[in-house]
């Protein structure tokens, strides 16, 4: 079973909007204060990637059931330059350590499971779920 | 400094007060990244808290300023655990230099030349999983038309694989650019492995000798993934297995040799495992799909036929080197 | 195991909410080390510190429940440095264990069997200033009672000089424990480096062949510390320099070469600059201090003095090695 | 200019006693809240260490005034057996991985200027500072 609904990201607004939708579908699945800032957090993340680096793209928030458990999905997809180096953009410290943010090791910190697909060129395809315990 | 931290938090969190919306929380969590690379700490964050709820309602009873006072002195060790973050990022970017510099001294030091060899073009790629390489290409070659081409695996990986490798360098360096038949090489090179390592560390290598004047190949191999030959005539892919114990198990040990004709575009592979035990979601990558992808460029320079393979490989694993990855490919022409 | 941590939170909470004694800030500051063992992160902290007072002072007006959820939402970036923390220290753990792990193979690789030689009593000390040496002593000996003993330093500490390092044995080991003269090794151990690392690497190296028919010794330098031979008949330190540049640096280069003659219980006193240049908070350790040590032991094994010299230079520098330290003494018995 | 007084160190009592002196002398000497909290925090440290690994010693707290600016010194002596390894101690993570505590990193990080002397079988001396700005 999956229920979605997505935000553009264009401008700096749209960030917003999809924190906002996020923080809702969170609430409406019954995940904690913390864990409802938490998926913000990433979704927020994530959607500052797009309009910071491939300048347009789309976050789509999923309300998934697997095995009678519960959980909230994050994709994030765009159209942009792709990452030309993965292996390094998930490294510790590379995107922290001048505080710029969470970076996508952040993002995988604070949900269940992380998955990227990135095709230089032609854009990248990150997907993140949080279940409810 | 301070003050103006204090005067925005003091701004942002009010704004907040008024209104609970997405706004002004997302405006309040950049504003905590700034705080961070400001190095600010935890406890002093509560402070600040404090002390601009104190300016915006100051008639809040005394338990909640004291609830603040708590959770500062809570915060205290948290603030220590990012300090020790901070020193902890600064010494893995010490060690990042220090591993460039050295990957750079192991490339200088098994640096080899490409033999010029008539009939043979010589394509090869090598990849370490981490900074430092545990695989090995060797070339030796003389006047003559003899090429001799090694390629060499120590069983592990990184810094210590680094350091048995030079050994296996300096033991072929040895043997004075003389390309001698195989189970000559392989057991010069398995005594001084076996005389220099300790117990734990073995190398695996295969061995080819060619001979430009008749086009034949002589191999050995000690405990080394098997080359594959690629006839052109036929399409078929032939293993090249010789037998042989892994470097530095036994002073004693003795190296079987095996000659092959090579004909007009055939191909030669010599690989480590890194190669063959490439593995994708779904399970290892089965030797077909390495054939296969030969095929697809066999009429190509051996460069970009390995290239090719490699670019492949890699992305069927996500960029996810497991092991390093070698690949030599020569082609009779 | 949240909710026994929500009670406690709160059972601490409120009793320091009684009384805002030292006391209960050393219980609550006990509690926050538990919660950082525990993974618990300022974020839920703050979460579990907000229901805790919702229990205690259920009618607060909202805006303090607001200021707590502000609190959280700034918190989740300092709990995200957190988690980069441990896995920071695990990431420092994992280097730790392949440093040590390389340190014994090369501990291996470059083991060098001492000489056993009539007439000369050997001592030695080599100690790295990090993981990996920099530093190496290499014996050479042959059945007619000559030995060769070579103490060299590359230019540099750590994982790049340790794999230098390896080159100058594998150097000196294609010289088949024929202990030549020096101007002859230091030429060949020369042209090797010189072939094999890039510009920014050199090694210096101290080379004495000894003749234990004759008890001459005939030196050479490769821009290395010159070494000390103690007279014990007149109690006088002597430099024996011999002029010779540093290895690497030209494939050219030429040796000078000395003998003098050694008489019963004269001591030489082969080195690295990790000896002499020593600091405490006062300065260089003066030469002088050094021939005072050894004066202390001269009459014991070699290895004695060797071993004095150590800690007693240690001891001075508070045990803060800046380079590298190797000591050889030898004495003519 | 130096104003001092100490605590022996003989049960966990003890520790509440020395980081209450040290919290009372940095608050009559004008530090704030949160510094007041750190350096309560380095004596505690340094008391327990006593407490645990030396069995009894002394807190020494002296005010200090140095080119007019003023801030506390805080003196932790043992006769316990010393720190056979100095630089393993002051090594980050040694002793904070299991979450034990600050330790003497921690403690150095929390106070300005810190000094360790230790002889094995004869005891620690360590001295650590804090100015006021
Ligand atoms: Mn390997
Ligand atoms: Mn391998
Ligand atoms: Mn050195
Ligand atoms: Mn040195």
């Amino acid at each position: 079973m999956s229920n979605q609904s997505s935000v553009e990201i264009l401008t700096e607004w749209d960030i917003v909007a999809a924190r906002q939708l996020g923080r809702n579908v969170a609430k409406e699945l019954g995940f904690g204060t913390v864990d409802q800032a938490r998926i913000t957090t990433a979704i927020s993340e994530l959607a500052r990637n797009i309009y910071l680096y491939a300048g347009q793209g789309r976050i789509e928030i999923q309300q998934l059931t697997e095995n009678g458990v519960k959980g909230i999905l994050i994709i994030a997809a765009d159209q942009g330059p792709g990452i030309p180096d993965v292996r390094r953009v998930m490294e510790d410290g590379f995107s922290t350590s001048g505080g710029l943010g969470a970076g996508l090791p952040g993002v995988k910190r604070l949900m269940d499971e992380f998955k990227i697909e990135t095709i230089p060129g032609e854009g990248t395809d990150i997907r993140a779920t949080k279940w409810l315990r | 400094m301070v003050h103006k931290i204090e005067n925005q938090y003091k701004e942002i969190l009010n704004q907040y007060m008024q209104r609970q919306s997405e706004q002004n929380l997302y405006v309040g969590q950049n504003f905590s990244r700034q705080l961070i690379s400001e190095n600010i700490s935890p406890e002093e964050v509560i402070s600040v808290h404090k002390a601009a709820m104190q300016e915006i309602y100051k008639e809040l009873p005394d338990v909640v300023w004291h609830s603040f006072d708590f959770l500062i002195e809570m915060m205290i060790n948290y603030g220590l655990a990012l300090q020790e973050r901070q020193s902890l990022l600064q010494r893995q970017e010490e060690i990042r230099v220090e591993m460039d510099l050295a990957a750079n001294v192991q490339e200088t030091l098994l640096k080899t030349k490409l033999p010029a060899l008539k009939g043979l073009d010589i394509g090869l790629l090598s990849i370490p999983a981490r900074k430092m390489n545990g695989d090995y290409i060797y070339f030796i070659s003389d006047e003559e038309g003899h090429a001799g081409i090694a390629v060499a695996d120590v069983i592990g990986k990184g810094l210590p694989a680094a350091l048995c490798m030079s050994m296996v360098k300096f033991g072929m360096d040895s043997l004075n650019n003389s390309p001698a038949s195989p189970s000559e090489v392989l057991g010069v090179i398995n005594r001084v492995v076996e005389k220099s390592i300790d117990d734990s560390m073995f190398v695996s290598m295969f061995y080819g000798r060619y001979d430009a004047s008749t086009a034949a190949l002589t191999y050995g191999s000690a405990g080394h993934e098997p080359a594959i030959l690629y006839r052109s005539k036929t399409g078929e892919f032939d293993e090249l297995y010789a037998k042989g114990l892994l470097l530095g198990v036994s002073p004693a040990a003795a190296y079987e040799e095996h000659t092959v004709q090579l004909e007009e575009n055939d191909l030669v592979i010599m690989m480590t495992d890194g190669v063959t035990e490439g593995r994708t979601d779904e399970g290892f990558i089965e030797r077909e799909v390495i054939f296969e992808l030969i095929q697809q460029k066999k009429d190509e320079p051996a460069q970009t036929i390995v290239q090719h393979v490699y670019d492949e490989l890699e992305r069927m694993q996500n960029a996810e080197l497991r092991d390093d990855f070698t690949l030599v490919i020569y082609k009779k022409v």
